[in-house]
């Protein structure tokens, strides 16, 4: 039983939320017990502008093997544009990592609503999904930060 | 090749470009028609049947014959519809069809008269013939 | 070194029974800096809130993590228990292993695990936690309305009659707005000058409500709670505390030409003039540039016949500066030009007009004295068209996307008052469809069909032609499939209405956000309809979408209603989860003012010392009355030297570094 | 300034006047209205079906053939300037019918609607200028009154003809009062003639023509002018109400300029 869990490949994967739709979102999904892999940790923050492309780059360097952001949707952002900002930085991110050998399904950005618990549980599915099928994230991890 | 009813419908939508989902039956197009009162099928109303895969009607109608291609409906329409659009594409449906012409050369004599311009009997074919 | 405690909550059994709870309370003891941890029942019971109280005082904890339900419900309750064990409350932190986690996992296996994770995550943050201490910003008791009609006149008087003072600014040399301009109002057709005129006078009169006519906002600065604001007082050339209202300088001014836009151009007016008889204040103004006197220095009838002794050429514009705490919009609207629906011969036929211009001819102090006729030839109509959704409701550029929902009610009305008082007129409306909810709307509309025997008549008119001196309608009546072309003597068109024009500008000098069709956009579609997302910002009447006169005053009420919540408060409580900028590593390069929503950050030259080196930079200085804790400037700053208080660089870092390890 | 010239097929017939007094009234008003080389007839009508490109290469070779001379497109028949600017508005705007026309006509570049498409009248307004006509004119026209008939295909669709307001055109009005002459608005001036129809549909015709008539002499119009020579035709030989005489735009501005000699 052990052995068996250990062989299992169970991916590490962050999930950005921003604090008023897409963290109200996941609460939504919890009290619709509406489930998605554990393998997703959910880090609240105010906006999804607040996600610095550090943070990702960080995630993947310390072994994560997929990092998905989500906000509000285009035009309901609760600081207005942040969304917008959001937007543009991980489309320049995401060419970088794919041009770094990352590929482009292990990051992700979704509008997920405070409304849309369906929604934020599907696209959880899809996206853990996805990271199995691309399997271990090797090209960013730090050495260093390996444990046998 | 033979095509159900809906087939044609969503052909016409397709060689016109109109989105007969964006009319809101406000009547403008007929309103603003000269040919109103010739035609057994008003403006409007092609939207309407298009929309409702009504396709048969529109083939027999004459009013694809009496459209003038004035484009007052398309000017005027408040939801950029352009019924004229799909007027035309069922004029072309009938007219593609071997037998669908309504115009031919053996009758263009007895129209003609001194003064008629060349551009009348071009415009004439294209719109009549294929 | 942080002493932190961890407190897991079972939740009854909606933690409990997927997650097991002890084990997370082992792992969580084991991280650095926990120097305690225990589980319970209920952590937000006033019993585990006491455990939590008594465990910071026993422990000396500086830190605390709840392992419970989303922070979006118990996050202020831990925080009050903290703080009331003597602790900063933005000390704690929330590990969410209900929503997040017990609720959405059935395997216990998996969910323990996953709960260590999440507070191994929260106990990274919160090491890293600092205290913070939310500030607070003054509230200066007065507030500004922007807009002289209905909506500002119903805002300023509650907003006075709760005991605050009010300015109103009027860019017209009245109060009244578009109210003042209408006959009767629907549904019950009371003369809306009688019930209005009491509103104006009130206000008026009103002890804490000051007047601003023919002046407008120039400038805004400051924020929620503590706005500058310049209003501009335009010349009026007319002392107002000499002026009597006498009216003898409109009477003898000989310059009449100037189309009266009161009568929305259907007459003219003097070059000195009071838009109406009763307005308020009854004091004319010049209008410089009609008046002879302006134009070439001669003339000067005005102040000839002055008794008062009141007219004053070289009055200047002044500059008045004043301090709110709330400013609400009620800038109201204008109807569409019809230039661009020449179909209905507008630009071509005096007897083609706007259902606002028949609102003047029907009124008795209109430019016909009430008396209905054809503006080409003074007659009488013996029928009349009206036309419906003109400009409204379009998908093309001529118009508006959106229904101005006012129309489809004042048309019945003139319908209904045009047969009442004209029985032979006969009046035919082309309608695309009738709307009209709102109490005794419809039965509105259908006594105009019923009893008075209206023409209504689905469908719409493609062209009006003049002809033989009469008007010629080619329409369709789409119930009978049928062209109608019938000859009348008027058509009125039911014209689009749009937000006034000035409403862009003051927007953006509010920073107030503003929608693709210059409606003011509001805080939340349903349940924030009267507050703008800035925060001071309140939205009162047409500015924020189309309304008639009872919607409108009840909104007007709803805003004075906020306005008086903010200014009854004696200072404002500011989210201490602010942007910091590290004024060592700030190089000034404005990256991160660029980004900020609510213009928050400024430039200063400080002096800063650098190592010991003294010198004067220009670095980012953040005002945390105005930041909202968005972050976007964080990401912006190329040196890493803003950063957000509460959702540090460096919290969030821990954050993935724990859930990744 | 020269400018590339489609005449047209009537032009060339029935309708020479129209185009012997626009080249006429060019020289006198100092541009040159050169004829393009082997232009095909338009058609007449604008095919408005997506999938109609045959029937839009014979203007697109006209828009071509000006493109490689470097030079604006000038028409002065209604249809034809339809039929090119629309088929212009295609190139530059619709990928389709772009890619399409080029595959068959493999030209040295593909043309992707470079070619400005000018309307005889703009020349006038936009180029040369109404007041520099109306310094121009030797013989004005003082005292008549002309009606401006612009039917339907100069104006509509508003939107790709640009041509004037569709609903209130002032430009041959304008036009009209450059030459001395009272213009006369009057309501039916942008309805449509029924010029297309008047081959099979006689009555229909007729009756449309009737109404502008009868909407041009109700303003008090003893003449009208037009720039279609399809128009002219219909207008004169459809229809039973009273008629008033119906001239080309470039008569009366040769008549003006004083280029028709008794």
């Amino acid at each position: 039983m052990q052995v068996e869990k250990t062989q299992e490949f169970r991916p590490k994967i962050v999930a950005f939320c921003c604090n008023w739709c897409s963290y109200a979102g996941a609460d939504l999904a919890g009290s619709s017990r509406l489930a998605y892999p554990a393998d997703v940790k959910i880090i609240r923050v105010p906006c999804s502008c607040r996600v610095n492309p550090m943070f990702i780059l960080r995630a993947f360097q310390r072994g994560a093997d997929g990092v998905i952001l989500c906000g509000c949707h285009p035009g309901d952002c609760h600081y207005t544009t942040g969304n917008y900002y959001a937007r543009r930085r991980m489309t320049l991110l995401f060419s970088m990592l794919d041009y770094l050998g990352v590929e482009n399904g292990r990051t992700r950005v979704e509008w997920v609503s405070a409304a849309e618990g369906v929604k934020f549980s599907t696209t959880m599915n899809e996206f853990v999904a996805k990271i199995h099928s691309l399997g271990e994230n090797v090209r960013l991890g730090d050495l260093r930060c390996k444990k046998d | 090749m033979h095509r159900t009813e809906q087939e044609q419908a969503e052909l016409l939508k397709e060689i016109s470009g109109v989105d007969t989902k964006k009319c809101m039956k406000c009547g403008k197009c007929s309103a603003s028609c000269p040919a109103y009162e010739e035609m057994d099928i008003r403006p409007h109303q092609f939207v309407s049947y298009v929309q409702n895969g009504d396709v048969k009607a529109l083939l027999k109608s004459k009013s694809i014959w009496k459209c003038l291609s004035c484009f007052a409906c398309v000017e005027r329409c408040p939801r950029d519809v352009k019924p004229a659009k799909l007027i035309e594409a069922v004029r072309l449906m009938v007219i593609r069809e071997r037998g669908g012409n309504y115009l031919t050369p053996d009758e263009v004599p007895e129209l003609l008269d001194e003064e008629l311009p060349q551009q009348l009997l071009a415009s004439a074919f294209r719109k009549y013939s294929k | 070194m942080q002493r932190i405690g961890v407190f897991v909550c079972h939740c009854g059994t909606n933690i409990a029974a997927t997650v097991d709870v002890a084990r997370v309370v082992e792992a969580a003891a084991k991280e650095p800096g926990v120097v305690h941890a225990e589980d319970y029942q209920y952590m937000c019971s006033e019993a585990g809130q006491l455990k939590i109280r008594e465990a910071i005082k026993e422990k000396n904890l500086t830190g605390i993590v709840v392992c419970s339900c989303s922070p979006r419900m118990h996050e202020n309750t831990f925080r009050q228990a903290a703080e009331r064990a003597g602790i900063n409350p933005y000390m704690v932190e929330i590990a969410n292993i209900r929503e997040h986690c017990s609720w959405i996992h059935k395997d216990i296996e998996e969910a323990t695990e996953k709960a260590v994770i999440l507070a191994r995550a929260a106990i990274a943050k919160v090491t890293l936690n600092a205290p913070l201490q939310s500030g607070t910003s003054r509230v200066v008791k007065r507030a500004l309305v922007i807009g002289g009609g209905i909506a500002g006149i119903q805002t300023a008087l509650d907003i006075a009659d709760a005991g605050y003072e009010v300015d109103i600014v009027e860019k017209t040399p009245s109060i009244g707005g578009r109210m003042s301009q209408l006959d009767k109002t629907f549904p019950t057709l009371d003369c809306s000058a009688c019930i209005l005129t009491p509103k104006m006078v009130e206000a008026a009169a009103h002890d804490k409500i000051t007047i601003y006519t023919y002046s407008e906002v120039e400038k805004v600065s400051g924020f929620v709670g503590d706005f500058q604001v310049d209003i501009r007082k335009k010349a009026r050339s007319v002392d107002m505390s000499k002026c009597t209202g006498c009216g003898v300088c409109q009477e003898k001014c000989p310059s009449k030409k100037t189309p009266n836009e009161f009568n929305r151009g259907l007459n003219t007016r003097s070059a000195i003039y009071t838009p109406f008889a009763q307005a308020i204040p009854n004091v004319p103004v010049i209008d410089r540039e009609n008046c002879i006197k302006f134009k070439t220095g001669k003339c000067g009838v005005c102040s000839k016949v002055c008794q008062a002794g009141a007219i004053d050429y070289e009055q200047k514009d002044e500059i008045v500066t004043q301090n709110y705490g709330a400013i609400v919009v009620a800038t109201g609207f204008d109807t569409i030009k019809l230039d661009k629906f020449d179909e209905y011969s507008y630009s071509t036929s005096p007897d083609v007009i706007t259902s606002l211009e028949l609102e003047r001819i029907m009124n008795a102090a209109g430019p016909t004295k009430g008396h209905l006729e054809r503006m080409s030839d003074h007659k009488p109509p013996k029928s009349m068209v009206f036309i419906q959704c003109v400009g409204s409701r379009c998908a093309d550029k001529r118009g508006k996307s959106y229904c101005s929902k006012i129309c489809c009610m004042y048309t019945a009305k003139h319908a209904m008052l045009i047969r009442d008082k004209y029985p032979d007129v006969e009046v035919t409306v082309f309608y695309i469809d009738v709307r009209t909810p709102g109490k005794n709307f419809d039965e509105f509309y259908r006594r105009a069909v019923e009893e008075y025997g209206v023409n209504y008549i689905k469908g719409q008119v493609g062209k009006v032609a003049e002809k033989g001196g009469k008007l010629l309608v080619q329409g369709v009546d789409l119930i009978d499939n049928k062209r109608i072309l019938m000859e009348t003597d008027m058509v009125v068109l039911a014209t689009a209405i749009e937000p006034n024009p000035d409403v862009r500008k003051i927007a953006t000098m509010l920073t107030a956000s503003i929608d693709t069709n210059n409606f003011l956009t509001e805080s939340h579609a349903k349940l924030r309809p009267v507050e703008s997302p800035t925060a001071g910002i309140f939205l009162s009447g047409v500015c924020q979408g189309p309304k008639d006169i009872p919607e409108t005053v009840a909104q007007a009420g709803a805003a004075a209603v906020k306005v008086v919540g903010l200014l009854a408060k004696d200072h404002l409580v500011t989210n201490p989860c602010t942007a910091k900028s590290d004024e060592l590593l700030c190089n000034g390069c404005s990256s991160c003012e660029k980004v900020c929503p609510y213009g928050a950050i400024s430039y200063e030259e400080k002096e800063v010392n650098d190592h010991g080196i003294r010198e004067t930079r220009r670095v980012a200085v953040v005002n945390s009355a105005l930041c909202q804790g968005c972050g976007a400037c964080t990401v912006a700053c190329p040196s890493g030297a803003m950063d957000l208080q509460g959702f540090s660089n460096r919290q969030i870092l821990a954050e993935v570094d724990a859930i990744c390890r | 300034m020269v400018y590339s010239y489609y005449p047209g097929c009537t032009l060339k017939n029935k309708a020479q006047d129209l185009d012997r007094y626009a080249r006429m009234s060019a020289e006198a008003l100092g541009f040159t209205l050169e004829e393009i080389e082997e232009w095909q007839c338009c058609g007449a009508v604008y095919p408005q079906a997506s999938d109609e490109i045959a029937t839009k290469l014979s203007a697109v070779r006209a828009l071509n053939d000006a493109k490689e001379k470097g030079r604006d497109l000038v028409t002065l028949c209604s249809a034809c300037h339809h039929v090119i600017k629309r088929v212009n508005d295609d190139m530059q705007n619709v990928e389709d019918i772009r890619t399409r026309a080029n595959n068959y006509l493999k030209l040295d570049a593909p043309y992707e609607g470079e070619t400005k498409v000018l309307h005889f009248l703009e020349v006038l307004r936009d180029r040369v200028g109404f007041d520099t006509l109306k310094e121009k004119v030797v013989n004005p026209l003082t005292g008549r009154k002309i009606g401006a008939y612009y039917g339907c295909l100069l104006l509509r669709p508003s939107g790709v003809m640009a041509f004037d307001d569709p609903e209130n055109p002032t430009i041959i009005e304008d036009f009209i009062r450059a030459l001395g002459a009272e213009a006369v608005v009057y309501p039916y001036r942008n309805e449509c003639c029924g010029g297309y129809i008047s081959l099979k549909e006689k009555a229909l015709a007729g009756n449309l023509v009737d109404h502008v008539m009868e909407s041009a002499v109700d303003k008090g119009a003893e003449e009208l002018i037009t720039a279609c020579p399809l128009c002219l035709y219909n207008l004169k030989n459809s229809g039973s109400s009273k008629k008033v005489p119906v001239h080309y735009i470039t008569e009366l501005l040769a008549e003006a300029l004083g280029l028709i000699k008794e």
